[in-house]
């Protein structure tokens, strides 16, 4: 790296180049990344939706059990019309994709994939995703608002009130790790776990964490903003095509970095015997994808109120409750 | 009770406002005067005939009457009423019975979308199957409309 | 309340608490072409209002220019989740009318396809609550089961929906020789499916509590607005016409009738989850009883009913499905009528959906079990 | 220019500008909106301020928290959101004069205080464990009285809610 910005310099070009040219890199690394992940994700969805629920799912495109069927709806939704409802609020409208989407992505900087794969070592990590997961909100309500459908709107309105209702145990959850570890930073966190993951010390704060996570993805049985049986898709009812695909996009990128950040915090991260650490970072993760998948194939929708009610009632005593205890037994030892 | 002693019953309390009888197995029938049907219908509910089955309207051309036919049967005894009341075709009103039957609401709607039949103190008489611009009553025997094409044996 | 008004309603009101929004006709789960118009506080339905009417075909009318035989492909497509039972109540009313006795085989045959239809449809009805709860796997598990049996229909019949098989004296075909060896088949296998059901719905503590407590109707009001099937026994009442109001040959049977405490949507639920178990009883005393013989009876070739009338109710899988025939001497009736129970049923809603929030609606609307082609023939 | 500041010089525009569209905006939703974008500017300020703890706070408790409370009390009045409102009225002399008296005041506070630019006071590695150091050690009491603060407004919201339903 340091050869590189010096072999800018011996050019005579300011040191901004080098760093802008690394940056935009780094960042189509993610990007790419993040599409390839989810197209997978989708098939990976389809399959195993299928396969709970006795049958085959895409098996035609690309040959080897439709393993191509996400490239070719990725492309149908590429080519689609553009279609703005009319009375839509344009500009916030067509923002509304890009917020949610660049939220999403932009939680993918603090993810360790193994030692020293991470795109920054920021000192404040988890803090940093737990602030950029909240702009996805901000995102959703500019959909639903602008989208002018009174569905839409209620789904904003439900997306709301559950993302502030899961912020607080999610974060609250994680505090035990944080105390333990006594840092931010995603690495010395993964790093910490060398020995023993967090998963058994702090069992409750995992659980709990899982449960909010599914909640702030928005899927069942927390899908609430969007559900189609009552609100036919919620805030992006309006949305089709590219913007439809953007949508999509986020909420897999989504899931993908809950469960990221679930690996690094509670499972270890990167570490496993035998494997490279990247690849047992990537099988954690996608192990944990596929339990929120088969959740969502399993469970039925919770109601608006039992969802405040578990949050409130429930999740946040008992967050709580782990964050003392951890604290006790920290002070006790010293 | 038996449908005799139903058909007994609102015999000597109404007298000649039964226009006719009849019993066929359990269900004991009868043929009402329009302007007691209502008072019946109350004295039907106290015998225990708490549950109204159906309610039809029929249209009886020759005679340019409307019927309406009550049926109502009881969950705690076998025996069923059949009631028919009839009103003129140029003045079909009918007292409502959604008062003793909550069920009749939507079955009087009905009658009123597709026979025209007026049921005097519906809480909300709209028709319900038809769209709220129709015109006419399509069930009516004489009912026309330029859409309906008579069908010809090829 | 029309469009115009409800703009105007729009415009006056100043906070969102008093919004009318507009489910249905097309909603995913209207369960067809069925409006409801909502007036929400927030998330809470203060007022539901029905407007239904989008599929009427004008069943009634063509009735009446259709001879009492033509009549019957028509009555399938009013409940057309049950079809074969629609046949079954409206030959039986004609039967009755003309005074036509109908062959034990026949009569066997009748229960036999009758209640395979009843479980079909409840098996629709659980597959779309699951489907109006988040439950989408329910959904993919009851058609499953239910192709089996529209195989089974389809061996029978030819056809898979609509199979206008009930003949106004008889059966037309008799049972091809391996269905009795299929039916067994299917009822062995269906039986442990029944347990499956349980462990995704019943057992599930997020759908019993999605539906515990909700939707109460009390045996009071079920009367009141003539309530009928399973949303009657549910609400505490233990009424089946099947053995109430025997017809056909069901007082040769021996099955329980589930009945609920409180008439929420979980007794709905549970009834109708164990009226397939019952069904299934029906099904397998009737193969074991099932008698060689004739397969119609003796119906005259012009069928010409004397003048009269009659009404003639069935247990038809969402309740009480009655016709009421006049006949004026001639070879078509002279009044057709249906009383619908998923039409009786609906009008309850605005009852039992008060108060209610958005979601539960759904959940309510599903536990009626409404077919639209029924409510607005 | 380093490229600091250019960051900086970008971020300030952009902070004052959706700032600028707080006010000026006719649709108070697209107000809202652009104070997310304004709250999200001062964030990246911070950053460039080695201050990660309070950017990210920023954004969690003012983009993440009040917004979204304030965009959720919004589209509850949908009549308001519907249309836009008027942004001016007779008091916007006054107004002008005391925005501008006070833009005044902290230009000179912030000149009088910061003569250069001075490095930042907490090495970057651990500002965030120095700050709650801080926090719980010299500056605990307005720490708790502002948490008490908060608790006084969170139990006068949780009566004033009760007593609405007292009434149905």
């Amino acid at each position: 790296m340091e050869q590189f910005y010096n072999a800018f310099e011996t050019w005579g070009l300011p040191l901004f180049v080098p760093q802008l040219i690394v940056m935009v890199v780094v960042a189509t690394a993610v990007l790419i990344f993040v599409a390839v992940s989810v197209m997978f994700m989708v098939w990976w969805e389809r399959k195993i939706s299928a396969h709970i629920q006795v049958r085959f799912g895409p098996m035609r495109v690309g040959g080897w059990h439709g393993w191509a069927q996400s490239i070719a709806d990725g492309i149908k939704l590429l080519i689609k019309e553009d279609i703005v409802p009319e009375g839509a609020d344009r500009l916030v409208f067509a923002l509304a994709p890009m917020v949610v989407f660049a939220a999403g992505l932009a939680a993918y900087v603090i993810i360790p994939f193994g030692p020293g794969l991470i795109v920054s070592d920021l000192n404040i990590g988890v803090l940093f995703y737990i602030s950029i997961s909240s702009l996805t909100v901000v995102g959703i309500i500019m959909a639903g608002w602008s989208s002018n459908n009174k569905y839409s709107v209620l789904g904003a309105i439900r997306s709301a009130a559950q993302a502030v209702s899961y912020e607080v145990p999610l974060v609250v959850s994680i505090l035990g790790v944080i105390m333990t570890v006594g840092s931010l930073s995603m690495t010395r966190i993964v790093e910490a776990q060398q020995g023993v993951w967090f998963v058994i010390p702090q069992l409750l704060g995992f659980l709990i964490y899982l449960i909010a996570a599914i909640a702030e993805c928005n899927r069942l049985p927390f899908d609430i903003p969007e559900a189609e049986s009552e609100l036919v898709a919620g805030f992006h009812v309006e949305y089709s095509g590219m913007r439809f695909a953007i949508f999509f996009l986020a909420e897999y990128a989504n899931m993908f970095t809950v469960s990221a950040i679930a690996t690094a915090l509670f499972l270890g991260g990167w570490h496993g015997p035998l494997l490279p650490g990247w690849l047992w970072f990537l099988l954690k993760t996608y192990f944990l994808i596929f339990v929120m998948m088969w959740l969502r194939w399993t469970l039925a929708r919770l109601r608006v109120d039992q969802l405040m009610n578990l949050g409130w009632k429930v999740l946040l005593p008992l967050a709580f409750l782990n964050m003392g205890i951890t604290g006790l037994i920290l002070v006790l030892r010293g | 009770m038996t449908p005799d002693e139903v058909t007994e019953a609102i015999k000597s309390q109404f007298g000649d406002a039964v226009k006719a009888s009849e019993v066929k197995g359990d269900e004991a029938r009868m043929d009402i005067h329009r302007e007691k049907s209502y008072e019946i219908l109350i004295a039907l509910k106290g015998m225990g005939f708490d549950y109204l089955n159906c309610l039809s309207a029929v249209d009886r051309l020759a005679s340019g009457e409307l019927e309406v036919v009550y049926n109502l049967s009881s969950l705690s005894q076998p025996t069923k009423v059949l009631m028919r009341v009839r009103v003129p075709r140029e003045d079909p009103i009918i007292r409502s019975v959604v008062s003793l039957w909550s069920t009749a609401d939507w079955h009087e709607r009905e009658a009123f979308d597709m026979m025209g039949i007026r049921f005097d103190g519906h809480p909300d008489l709209r028709r319900i199957l038809t769209s709220e611009d129709w015109v006419g009553y399509p069930l009516r025997k004489d009912y026309q409309d330029e859409r309906l094409v008579p069908y010809e044996p090829v | 309340m029309n469009l115009q008004e409800m703009e105007i309603a729009e415009q006056t009101q100043e906070t969102m608490e008093e919004m009318y929004v507009n489910m249905g006709p097309q909603h995913p789960s209207t369960h067809g072409v069925l409006r409801l118009l909502l007036k929400l506080d927030g998330e809470v339905v203060t007022e539901v209002i029905p407007y239904i009417g989008y599929l009427h075909r004008c069943h009634e009318k063509i009735g009446e220019n259709r001879t009492y035989t033509q009549i019957i492909p028509y009555t399938d497509r009013l409940d057309y989740l049950a079809s074969m039972y629609n046949n079954f109540g409206y030959v039986l009313t004609v039967e009755r009318l003309i005074g036509i006795v109908v062959p034990e085989r026949a009569e066997y045959m009748r229960v036999i396809l009758g209640e395979l239809q009843r479980i079909a449809s409840h098996l629709i009805w659980l597959g779309t609550l699951g489907l109006d709860l988040g439950n989408f796997t329910i959904f993919m598990y009851a058609f499953r089961e239910r192709e089996k049996i529209l195989d089974l229909f389809e061996s029978v019949s030819g056809q898979r929906l609509n199979y206008a098989f009930y003949r106004i004296g008889g059966m037309p075909l008799d049972f091809p020789d391996s269905f009795l060896a299929d039916c067994k088949a299917f009822l062995e296998w269906f039986k442990p499916r029944l347990p499956e059901y349980d462990a995704l719905m019943s057992d599930n503590i997020i759908f019993q509590k999605r539906v515990q407590g909700l939707g109460k109707l009390d045996a009071k009001t079920a009367i009141d607005y003539a309530i009928s099937g399973p949303m009657l026994r549910a609400s505490g009442i233990k009424w089946d016409l099947r053995r109430n109001d025997p017809y056909s040959i069901y007082d040769r049977f021996e099955f329980d009738i589930p009945v609920g405490t409180s008439g929420d949507v979980w007794d709905r639920y549970m009834v109708r989850r164990i009226e397939m178990d019952e069904s299934v009883k029906i099904v397998e005393q009737a193969l074991q009883g099932l008698p060689p013989g004739e397969i119609i009876g003796k119906v005259p070739k012009k069928l010409k009913p004397p003048v009269g009338d009659i009404y003639t109710r069935v247990e038809s899988p969402r309740g009480e499905l009655g016709f009421y025939l006049v006949s004026d001497g001639s070879d078509k009736p002279y009044r057709y009528k249906v009383r619908s129970p998923a039409f009786v049923n609906l009008s309850v809603l605005p009852v039992i959906g008060r108060g209610c929030l958005v979601a539960d609606i759904v959940a309510i609307l599903g536990s009626i079990d409404i077919v639209l082609g029924e409510v607005d023939r | 220019m380093t490229v600091t500041q250019g960051v900086f010089y970008l971020m300030a525009a952009f902070t004052v500008g959706a700032s600028l569209l707080v006010v000026l905006a006719r649709n108070i939703v697209h107000c809202a909106i652009a104070l997310v974008f304004a709250f999200f500017g001062v964030a990246a300020l911070f950053v460039l301020l080695d201050a990660e703890f309070l950017a990210a706070t920023q954004v969690l408790l003012y983009v993440g928290g009040i917004t979204i409370l304030l965009l959720f009390a919004i589209m509850l009045t949908s009549r308001i959101s519907a249309r836009g409102g008027k942004i001016m009225n007779e008091q916007v002399g006054i107004s002008a004069v005391v925005a501008l008296a006070l833009f005044g005041l902290m230009a000179y506070a912030n000149l009088k205080g910061f003569p250069a630019l001075v490095p930042p006071m907490l090495a970057a590695s651990d500002n965030t464990a120095s700050l709650g150091r801080l926090l719980l050690t010299t500056y605990v009491l307005p720490f708790e009285v502002v948490s008490l603060l908060l608790l006084a407004a969170m139990v006068g919201a949780i009566v004033l809610a009760r007593r609405e339903q007292g009434k149905d």
